[in-house]
């Protein structure tokens, strides 16, 4: 099924965006601008893009480490993300939390990520929870990695999505390897969406490096999750391109894999896909790169200009004030 | 039946004033009871909690009357269950988990320490859950249904932590954490819930603000500081000593976090002598933050060692005498209170 | 495969010898004389002993608050039991830990049941990995329940297992119900063997009321672990017939259900086996009954005049003296 | 490259004595390398410890050592590893674990508490496992790899907690942890990994007993109590008061649970002034324990308020000027000394 023009050229700019945000933080990274530590999400943008285009303007998502493209497609803005990562005011978090961690919006419908993977996975399947409470038509979804699937909570947020039979979405991001760990020392199966029916809930692998598949996917389990059939759990293959965080120079991956699969990045593939359908030429791309990188110039300077957190606020915030009376 | 019928022998009253005699357990309950009926955004959580009406049927009949969306049965998972309380929280519920006893909630400690108790600080959002936990030993239970592990969450910014010791505060505590925009651990005694009665005000009357110390007696010459199940064996140590002619101040902590500090302040300048009882593990309890405390803002009030009695550093033990061995009562509480005394 | 007359005189031993031990505690517990709750095993009988017979002298197993048959055929007599309920000396945990808990003792290869289910699953996970790096030919057997299989810990033991090709049986008896939790409120499938699948083990469901089914599936797996195959999920059917615990009337479990478990009752079926293959009668029943009976005047005995342990001895043992120089 | 490297500005040096030198870091790889080739029942377990040397490198060249027998990648699960880990010691082996960040140790904090800690009261079976957590700030990691967790453990009968803060003792407490036949948590801070050296003694000489705290400076006046990264700065502070005449005692536990109290209390009675510095968050914190201690047993040598300086409570900040004002330093330090001396 053909996808309409108008959403390619969407995912086509926010999976630029994404990546050009990405380089923009390597780059800034480079310059020791960021605080602390910088991950690279590159190769994952069909995915993060896909799967968040799927979702409706109230739905809600947790996006991890890598998935820098639902931030994006959900609203949260390069100025906010690049004021995030240099520790500023205007950071999504003001400073507090650190690099992809914390930049939780939910005007956005975004569940601010934490490094306890994957903490936020059963957040959402609360989500879905209380819309099944509330009778309201809306979709909760969450991601979670190959190295996030051996932990327990992975599971209990299936078993108890499927148990209610929420609106769920499980995007599981199989890039290969947890840090230095490939897959084949994670777990002795080929799939992981192969648990899903261990739960009573469809599984579905796809093509986590082709938009279209990664889009059609999430759609189709978003759909169900809304009229009421249950959670789905969709495992995105791809590859993580680039070391677990930017001090990684990924000694350990072989050098073939990585070639194998710069031949199927994700972008240059719906640009391929696009061109076919004449709805891309040289021109139209390098206009966007152009408008892309204008816009995080912008951002960037606005990043920059940002004030570092006044340390009198230090203890502000801990508790929230008020009640529910 | 529940599993603890019979174990509470004696029953003690305390607290006057007006309100409907209840017991501990009752009073928590009523508070539940009364939070649902007020306010649609309350909600229960826990395993086997509708239905069977909880292991020491705490919430027996809120099935019943409030039904299976409000009063939820789940699956058997701690860490999940806390999750999603923080997630429904996030969508407006004010959920209230019960853990079958305390000694599970390390199940679920991932969750509450490192996401629920920091969302707030990070990025802004609020977590209005309470987590019930049933804690503290005196009923033969064992090392894994007799646990007061409070002092892992009196670490924790962002947590709010509360141990009602009378039937009053537990209602009124209890309303005041669900109402709370905060993550809040409220730790209720079981050797209380049928042992323990006592004049509950109802309504609104009865809501009694977290971070607030009580004075249960006042006294000249000694603080015993404490709190949950120890306040009574505190208070029976005091009335002894009364008899004696001597001036007891008995201080009930009720919030673990934030503690009271201008009351614990307050009652040592005046007495000069304090005694901190609890039931948990006597090596980095709450007793050791109370008495830096004090240590550090009342020094030039003291006029003896700020003195500890809690339980050594074991777990709980099954065996009678065992258990009698290692829990805090009333009779070690006035011999260590004498000893300080004489100082 | 008829199992030979011996195996089923040792089972049928230790199935009634396990049902009137039982008994004979809620006797206890009515006359006031156990310390704190009681929890019976009615009805698990053919699991706990039909998978422990399988186990070779040199295997570990860590039973759970069910598998009281376990305990006995492992070599814990009902003395040391006895004792225990009672909170005596000469209880396996000396009157230290509770009932069912803690009554483990690796002389026996058996480790201590913890409440915190199902805590000892990857415990006996991790003994079958050291009998990988020793090079022993030996395995590791864990129990776990309905309630058990929704907590993410049994996950993360069964892909360790599997990723790690452990010499590892996981046995789950599936009761119906978690304390009043029926499984369909516990999980969204059929079976939970079925979840082996997405391990990459094999897995099984068995009638966890005949015994000659359990004992072939355990035994099966048991060779596949020690011939270095990996680990198995058995799922074991039966119905829990008393409350969760002593004090629980189990108003919440239909009765029709109960009647009808009823008539599969394990030791009662072993009976009928036996006595159509000629290897039992009246007689020879009457004999064990008695036999069992006086065993366990003898056991309670032992544990009324044992003496409850000195308040002297409290803090003794929280820490293990000496070292590994 | 490492995920810190670049983040250790200065380097420090500390302890004199015989040895060779290295940085902390490389006292706790040489740690291991000498108790894996000592004793073949030592092995390790951890995510990314093999192959990739583990996050920080600490186990760097240790699998081509050993082999993949003995230094065992794991999948992610904390949880898991922790119980095999202790199934593993009832098979006789002494696995060492490693936490990627301390952080994540709240996600193996059930077994650790409950099962692992309690196993030897219970039933009389060791478990002898380390589990080694990077801890610590000061490296602009943020909330989640930069926690000081060490009094959830310290309140936990069955565990010993250690937490070294020079390479002598980070290797000498490393090797006794792992002979120890109880479980034992080691807490390494990252912040000295390549910012610390010293003089490290090497073979069976360089162990160190757990339970004893060492004096680090000697002096009249007033005592610092302190561990860890705290160390350092504390020396730094005395150090400045030292030129300015005053006479300071630096005291580092070393050994979290248990304490050294003879070793604390002898000093706090000589010097009558007590200065608790930790780098974890204030309320709940270790130094509630030490003050407590004190304040029980040395009341009548105290000759000011028992002083603590820690975090204040809230969750490590990310951003420079807020991890700044966070975090206890050498200048934080000479204020509070400074305040107390003048008591
Ligand atoms: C509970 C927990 N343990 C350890 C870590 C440290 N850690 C951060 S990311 C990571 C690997 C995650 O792998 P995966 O889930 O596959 O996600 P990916 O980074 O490949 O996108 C690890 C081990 C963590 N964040 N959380
Ligand atoms: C982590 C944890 N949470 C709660 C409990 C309280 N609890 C004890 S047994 C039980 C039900 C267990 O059900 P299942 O695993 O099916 O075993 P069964 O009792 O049916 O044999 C519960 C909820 C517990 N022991 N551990
Ligand atoms: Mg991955
Ligand atoms: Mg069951």
């Amino acid at each position: 099924m053909e996808l309409p023009p108008d959403l390619l050229h969407q995912a086509h700019y926010w999976m630029r965006l994404t990546r050009a945000l990405d380089d923009r933080g390597t780059f800034l990274h480079k310059q020791s601008k960021i605080v602390g530590g910088y991950f690279s999400q590159i190769g994952h943008e069909a995915i993060s893009v896909g799967a968040a285009l799927a979702l409706g303007a109230d739905d809600v998502v947790a996006p991890m480490h890598r998935d820098l493209g639902a931030y994006l497609v959900r609203g949260i803005t390069p100025q906010r993300i690049l004021a995030q990562y240099l520790g500023r005011v205007d950071g999504v978090s003001h400073g507090r939390d650190g690099n992809i961690h914390g930049m939780g919006d939910l005007n956005y419908g975004i569940v601010g990520f934490i490094s306890h993977l994957p903490a936020s996975l059963p957040v959402m399947v609360g989500m879905a929870h209380a819309f099944v409470l509330k009778g309201e038509a809306r979709v909760a979804m969450g991601f979670y990695g190959d190295g996030g699937s051996s932990q327990g909570l992975s599971h209990e947020a299936l078993n108890w999505a499927a148990t209610f039979r929420l609106p769920m979405v499980f995007i599981c991001e199989n890039n290969q390897y947890a840090y230095s760990t490939p897959v084949a020392r994670q777990m002795h199966v080929a799939n992981i969406a192969d648990r899903a029916l261990g739960y009573g809930m469809p599984g579905a692998v796809v093509d986590g490096n082709d938009f279209s598949a990664v889009y059609h996917a999430a759609r189709t389990a978003v759909e169900r999750a809304r009229s009421g059939e249950g959670p789905t759990l969709i495992e995105c293959k791809t590859m993580r391109m680039r070391g677990h965080a930017i001090h990684d120079n990924m000694a350990y991956v072989p050098p073939a894999l990585l070639e194998e699969w710069a031949q199927r990045d994700p972008i240059l593939r719906l640009e391929a896909h696009m061109r076919e359908r004449a709805l891309l030429d040289d021109a139209a791309l390098n206009d966007l790169l152009v408008r892309i990188e204008t816009e995080l110039d912008a951002a960037q300077a606005f990043a920059e200009q940002s004030p570092y957190p006044d340390p009198a606020t230090l203890t502000d915030g801990v508790y929230a004030e008020g009640g529910f009376l | 039946m529940t599993w603890d019928q019979g174990l509470h022998k004696t029953i003690s009253t305390i607290g006057d004033g007006n309100g409907r005699e209840m017991t501990y357990l009752e009073a928590i309950r009523d508070a539940m009871r009364y939070e649902l009926q007020r306010d649609p955004r309350v909600l229960l959580l826990g395993e086997d909690i509708g239905v069977y009406g909880g292991a020491f049927k705490v919430t027996q009949g809120l099935i019943e009357e409030f039904g299976a969306q409000r009063v939820i049965d789940t699956p058997m998972a701690e860490l999940c269950m806390i999750s999603v309380a923080t997630g429904m929280a996030f969508q407006g519920f004010l959920p209230v988990v019960e853990m079958q006893f305390a000694d599970f909630i390390s199940t679920g400690f991932d969750s509450i320490v490192q996401f629920a108790a920091t969302n707030h600080y990070r990025w802004g959002q609020a977590v209005p859950i309470t987590i019930r936990a049933p804690g503290g030993g005196g009923l033969r239970a064992g090392p894994f249904h007799s646990q007061s592990n409070e002092a892992w969450f009196a670490h924790v910014p962002g947590l709010k932590v509360v141990a009602p010791a009378t039937p009053a505060d537990a209602r009124g505590l209890l309303i005041s954490a669900i109402r709370d925009p905060n993550p809040v651990i409220y730790y209720e005694t079981k050797a209380l819930y049928r042992s323990l009665k006592g004049a509950v005000p109802t309504g609104e009357e009865g809501i009694v603000p977290i971070g607030q110390a009580a004075q249960r007696q006042v006294g000249e010459e000694l603080t015993i500081i404490t709190y949950a199940a120890m306040v009574v064996e505190a208070l029976h140590a005091a009335q002894q000593l009364q008899v004696e002619g001597r001036s007891i101040e008995v201080l009930d902590l009720r919030t673990i976090r934030p503690l009271d500090t201008e009351a614990i302040l307050a009652s040592v300048r005046k007495t000069g002598k304090v005694l901190i009882v609890h039931e948990a593990n006597r090596t980095g309890g709450v007793g050791g933050e109370v008495a830096a405390l004090i240590a550090e803002h009342a020094f030039e009030y003291l006029d003896g060692p700020i003195t500890r009695l809690a339980a050594p550093d074991t777990p709980v033990p099954y065996s009678p005498p065992l258990e009698d061995a290692y829990r805090p009562n009333a009779a070690k509480i006035l011999a260590a209170a004498r000893q300080l005394l004489a100082y």
